[in-house]
């Protein structure tokens, strides 16, 4: 995010500065931006707004009705959650001033906010306000793994690995790369989360799956979506909600906000007819499900160049999404008969990964981007950016496997086979998702 | 008296439900039901998995009928419910030893 | 001919329909219901307020068969959709009179 | 045995049911039905334009029982579902010639 | 929209300029405003809302529930269609130099966002932020189509329609309203799309279903509305949405944006009240439906007029929208046996009409508005209206003609009676809209 | 919310004589600013979308079936009501100049909007937008009051209720405690509404079913919601819109607005993690009903005080927000048995009231606050909050009571026993909500 100021001749340089030092003065020494601050304040709204109810509904309307609502309750009690580590300590880590291990991690100089009040800016927005955008990504990212354990996951392992991933994952991964760690230095190019959002949800969705195992009958006996209306409902706010996720990512209300919208725009849109016609081709029928899957995969894979690349690259972008993330749902499920049940890696991951290789190659200005960082080449920015997938994904997986195994030891991941059969919503939660009587 | 049962295509019911009022019967209990049979159910496509759905969706109507309206009324509902595709459906006679009408208590005949 | 029905748990429904295919009963008629007897419901709570629900989910399935097939088919029905638990299931024999399929107009063993 | 078939309003189910257990009756299944019959179903409007809907919301409940017990059964039902008012529905028996408990194999009186 | 900013003695005035030359020197003289970029910003995200899924989900509850998804999938797929149209060409044809044939049509300058980087700006606001805001419009308006051939029109039909009716249709009516084109030149009003979205929409939805034809069994075997809490939410979102689409349209976040939604939320608060009552006195009993109508019956009436007039107006013309958008309704579907299925016409096509021609009126400053520009009467800029209108209906009206033969010719317009009485869900997309089990 | 800007040393404090003296000249004096507006006018949206369809969404998933469309009705009928009444004179009474009699209501002089134009201001923003704002208060304000009544009251009852309401409770509370009134002149501080909001809504939703009487068959034959899923949506949309709400009411976008959202955010998580635990703890299964009622309660806490604390004082409203407001639904539904069906006073009221009281505590800067005003000690804000609460009650029970009555003989309050036995969308609306088939 920060990087992407610079690669554009940054509006705000300051604002880098600003994440790499986190001093009181460097922001002191700025000044307020009233524009700037109104937008983000509206972003966040927005970006709450993909995961409370976007998210949750997408994903909800993809499983069983009777396991609905304990679709709904993993991400309302994830956001909150998060909402409530990143205040405790998750924020200080990610963009707390580390001394002199800021390289790996941030200190813990933030914790609960500390030494940060209305007046407090970070860059040419207030820090509270960077704190909330922020935070909303925080909630996001976990929320996005729910997709893949529903229907058959115990809710206290949702809670404690939820916890847990924040820590060892995010926090780090988000230091690196936006809070002026080692993948930052070295130059990593994410605008918005292809690695810090979409590239560590979709590697520890995968890894986690393995080691909770799949639901009982996959992929035999699994039921189609319950309520795809509920899921295009989803999409759709997704859609919307990632207008600030990624135009919000600028951190200002200027041109570079305009372009970042313009490019997620239309990678969505591409991506949704490719995957569509795909469809078409390949069974006969274009389904509803199949062209919000491919919005989401459009999105998640322009989100880390949406403030490097052009419209070209956006057309791209989305045309590579359709294909290649189609094309690894069937990869997983189908050949390697792993339940990432709602295709948290195949959609997120791997769209995620696409982008941020992308991004090295669009960004040039002769393909129509905002051009890459002073003497940097597009082999080496590509080197760079495979570097930073790479890195995360170990991180990503390594710790995944390690949280998952506590869990197991601890609460447990799993619930009875009885639960199973009779639902979460019941089992777990108490409650029936619908009632029309 | 006999319990009529019929399995029907759904947007067949109007018809019907009017073709029984023409011979007298003015009263039947309808629930929608899923049928398996010849004509087999059809594929479902998510994100390239596919699902078998066995099942189509019909309706049941049961109506209680006297003796004598049996055979109108199972000429009725044939007529009425044929389109000639696979998947009509089935009619279906169950002897009734007793009915009662709940309000009032009447049985036999007059209850229905 | 004979009207078998029994009632279900819900996730036995795609093996007794793969066991009455076994023994050569190809039709039938689903319905969902709710179930009500020894197995007893489950109690809800509503921001502390306890709703009983004295129904369980079951699926109850409707099976013409021919005097014949009448034995087979119960086996089948019972092995298939027995797994030990309180709420397993009943399943009741009834006596058809007379069955047409409509769309033929065929009757009785013919129109099962 | 004899299979009684009730159609009531719905929101008298829970009374019926009480009733019969009070009477001995501890199962039943119960099925929601759309009822057509001397109520009659209302008229829905949208944007100007007349839907008639003929059916009403009932509920059916399908109970088995010993043949000692049909009478008080059928007793229960009646006084138990009756508001007086158009719509309260039928009480239908039929005979049962099997019945089987799944989960044991019981068969007879002792299935239900 | 650009001609708002005259009638009240524009605030920023070089806007009409530069739309009127699109010349690049004329923006790069122009300055950025950050405020205003926030609020358009925020604005494109609030239209898009209201086609994804506040449309949708709006025509989705109005159909029988075997042809809920269809009608999403009409939407989703007509929006990405749209994107990718707009910025191809018809951005460009709608707001490009159109050289000598300007007063009748943009030119191919603008095709695929030529020339225009983060920098570029549009008035105060940069135009790729410009450009987003009206593709939410360019989306919208082919969407609200769908609500005049649900549950019977072939996929592929849907497609090929919008695609040239983008192209043959909004794009020339676009240039001419807010584009520099002749209907501007004549100083003809629709600060946000009386005539260029809901006249266009409403016509053209009106002659397609005459060349499409009926639903099987209309009006005799017609169900009632599948879920209407559904189209309640769709209608509420559009309403909020609403006020992106009408106060975005003054283009800065000032007064003029502040008036527009306070008459924009009157309207349709007094449309939706005067729709019930009139329901409550011809029928015994006032519907959510008929409510929620009015709503968006008075939200197409005002929007023309949104810029031009005051709180006085907005009470007439939201009055007025309720009582004559519902007899329409009746006038097509009953009297004249029109299938125009979720009565497109009647509610957005009389609706814009009527708020066309009611701007003329109480745009004058002793009926509380803000005044007809420089030396203009009220009957002259009626007259003006009454041409706006005639003449973008009678390009709807032909045109859409024309395509709608084209369609029938080539890809086809209707599916067999067997896939209807199936339901598109399952016979087009091979999905179910509800699986409660 | 005026308040706010002195307890924190205002950045505007112009806007505070403004709404004493709602003078044109001091209006004009001030300038406008972008920024502030842009925010305004997103918040704007933001709360209309809490009402509409958040609101609507989270009481319709809470009652039966056959009831659903009702409750849509009430909350979409109230809203437009609301609007009307605001325009024609609940607006001026509320922030008018009430001459002598200011102190206790506001004039008529704002009446219609009278004299208020595009550029008239209100502190930094255009009064049409601060009218705008504030009128989506007075729309959820009494449709909160929906979720007392449903699936038994009248709809023309409801119709009466909500006008005669708005004028004789919340004009003059907004008056007293916003528009520069006798509690304003205390120095009560109610940043967003748990005063004006939340006391009034709760307080007389308790009165109003005191009067009505409990649905046929309360507590034994009430069945549970008939979509969670919804309520879940509804609920996820308020919170989305309750940073509207919050940090839209520093009236800015600044570093208030952005501590206020911090601690709206960090109020609602809280409270719902506790809610669900101690749901676990008690029934053996938290519910997603349960932990998004939670959500509510720490959204309706946080609300009077968001813009005076900080992150501890969030943290500890929020966490007895979750505890006083679940231990009253038990008490005032279970051990009182009070109807009062979705528990309106139980968690608005309470949380409100809660919150209100805790401002004053909270707000001191040894506790992480922002400060009282000059020279007012914690003991004595304290006491000015108590007698905020208590007037208002008083004023809220008082006159709820009498309007029942007046309701009650003229149009009536109730329906008929088969009415509410058939469901009030059938009996009331002529709807079903639900055909599936
Ligand atoms: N043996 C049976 N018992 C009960 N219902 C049956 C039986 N066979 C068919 N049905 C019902 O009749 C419907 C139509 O039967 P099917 O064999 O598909 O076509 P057809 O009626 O034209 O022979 C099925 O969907 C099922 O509901
Ligand atoms: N007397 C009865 N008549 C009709 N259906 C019954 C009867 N008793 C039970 N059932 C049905 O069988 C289901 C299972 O019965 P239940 O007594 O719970 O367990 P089990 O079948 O193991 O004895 C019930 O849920 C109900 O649907
Ligand atoms: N002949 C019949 N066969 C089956 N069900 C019937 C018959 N007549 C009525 N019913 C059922 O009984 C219900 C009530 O019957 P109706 O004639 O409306 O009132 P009542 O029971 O008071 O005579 C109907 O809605 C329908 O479900």
């Amino acid at each position: 995010m920060r990087f992407s100021r610079l690669a554009r001749g940054a509006t705000a340089p300051i604002a880098l500065i600003t994440a790499l030092t986190a001093s009181g003065q460097a922001m002191a020494a700025d000044e307020l931006s009233g524009a700037n601050t109104a937008w983000i304040l509206t972003s966040t709204a927005l970006v709450l707004f993909m995961t409370l109810p976007g998210l949750a509904l997408f994903y909800g309307g993809l499983v069983r009705a009777r396991n609905v609502l304990s679709v709904l309750m993993h991400c309302v009690a994830v956001a909150c959650l998060a909402s409530v580590a990143w205040l405790i300590i998750v924020y200080s880590l990610a963009f707390g001033d580390g001394g002199g291990m800021n390289a790996y991690i941030g200190g813990t100089g933030k914790a609960f906010l500390a030494g940060i009040g209305p007046d407090t800016l970070s860059g040419s927005i207030p820090e509270t306000v960077f704190f909330m955008f922020q935070m909303t990504f925080a909630i996001i990212t976990p929320a996005l793994i729910v997709g893949a354990f529903p229907e058959r996951m115990r809710f206290s392992g949702v809670l404690l690995f939820s916890l847990l991933w924040l820590i060892l994952v995010y926090a780090p991964a988000c230091h690196w790369v936006w809070g002026g760690g080692w993948l930052a230095e070295m130059g990593v190019m994410d605008f918005a989360g292809g690695i810090v959002v979409h590239t560590t949800a979709g590697v520890s969705a995968l890894v986690l799956v393995m080691v909770l195992g799949p639901r009982r009958g996959f992929p035999r006996e699994i039921r189609p979506p319950h309520s795809p209306g509920m899921t295009v409902t989803g999409a759709c706010m997704l859609w919307v909600g990632w207008y600030g996720f990624n135009a919000g990512s600028a951190l200002a209300a200027d041109g570079a906000a305009g372009m970042a919208m313009v490019v997620t725009h239309i990678s969505a849109a591409v991506a949704s007819l490719v995957w569509a016609v795909i469809e078409w081709a390949r069974f006969g029928k274009p389904s509803v499900i199949g062209i919000v899957t491919g919005t989401i995969a459009g999105l998640a894979a322009i989100t880390p160049a949406s403030g490097f690349v052009g419209p070209l690259g956006a057309v791209v972008i989305g045309l590579l999404a359709g294909i290649i993330c189609q094309w690894f749902t069937g990869l997983i499920k189908q050949t390697l008969k792993i339940d990432d049940s709602l295709d948290v890696f195949a959609v997120h991951g791997v769209g995620g990964i696409l982008g941020t290789l992308l991004a090295a190659v669009f960004a040039v200005e002769s393909l129509g981007g905002q051009g890459l960082a002073e003497g940097v080449t597009m082999g080496g920015q590509f080197v760079t950016q495979v570097i930073g997938v790479v890195a995360v994904a170990v991180l990503s997986a390594v710790a995944t496997w390690i949280i998952a195994k506590i869990v197991a030891v601890t609460v447990g991941l799993r619930v009875s086979e009885e639960e199973e059969i009779d639902g979460l919503d019941i089992s777990a939660h108490g409650e029936r998702g619908y009632d029309l009587t | 008296m006999k319990m009529i049962v019929a399995i029907l295509q759904p947007h067949r019911l109007d018809t019907v439900r009017e073709a029984l009022a023409g011979v007298g019967v003015h009263g039947m209990t309808v629930s929608e039901v899923q049928g398996y049979g010849r004509q087999g159910g059809h594929k479902e496509i998510y994100r390239g998995a596919e699902y078998e759905v066995h099942f189509v969706p019909k309706v049941k109507i049961e109506a209680a009928v006297s003796d004598d309206d049996e055979d109108r009324a199972v000429e009725a509902i044939q007529n009425a419910a044929q389109t000639g595709r696979i998947g009509d459906g089935k009619i279906f006679v169950l002897d009734i030893s007793r009915a009662v009408r709940i309000r009032t208590g009447e049985s036999g005949e007059d209850a229905l």
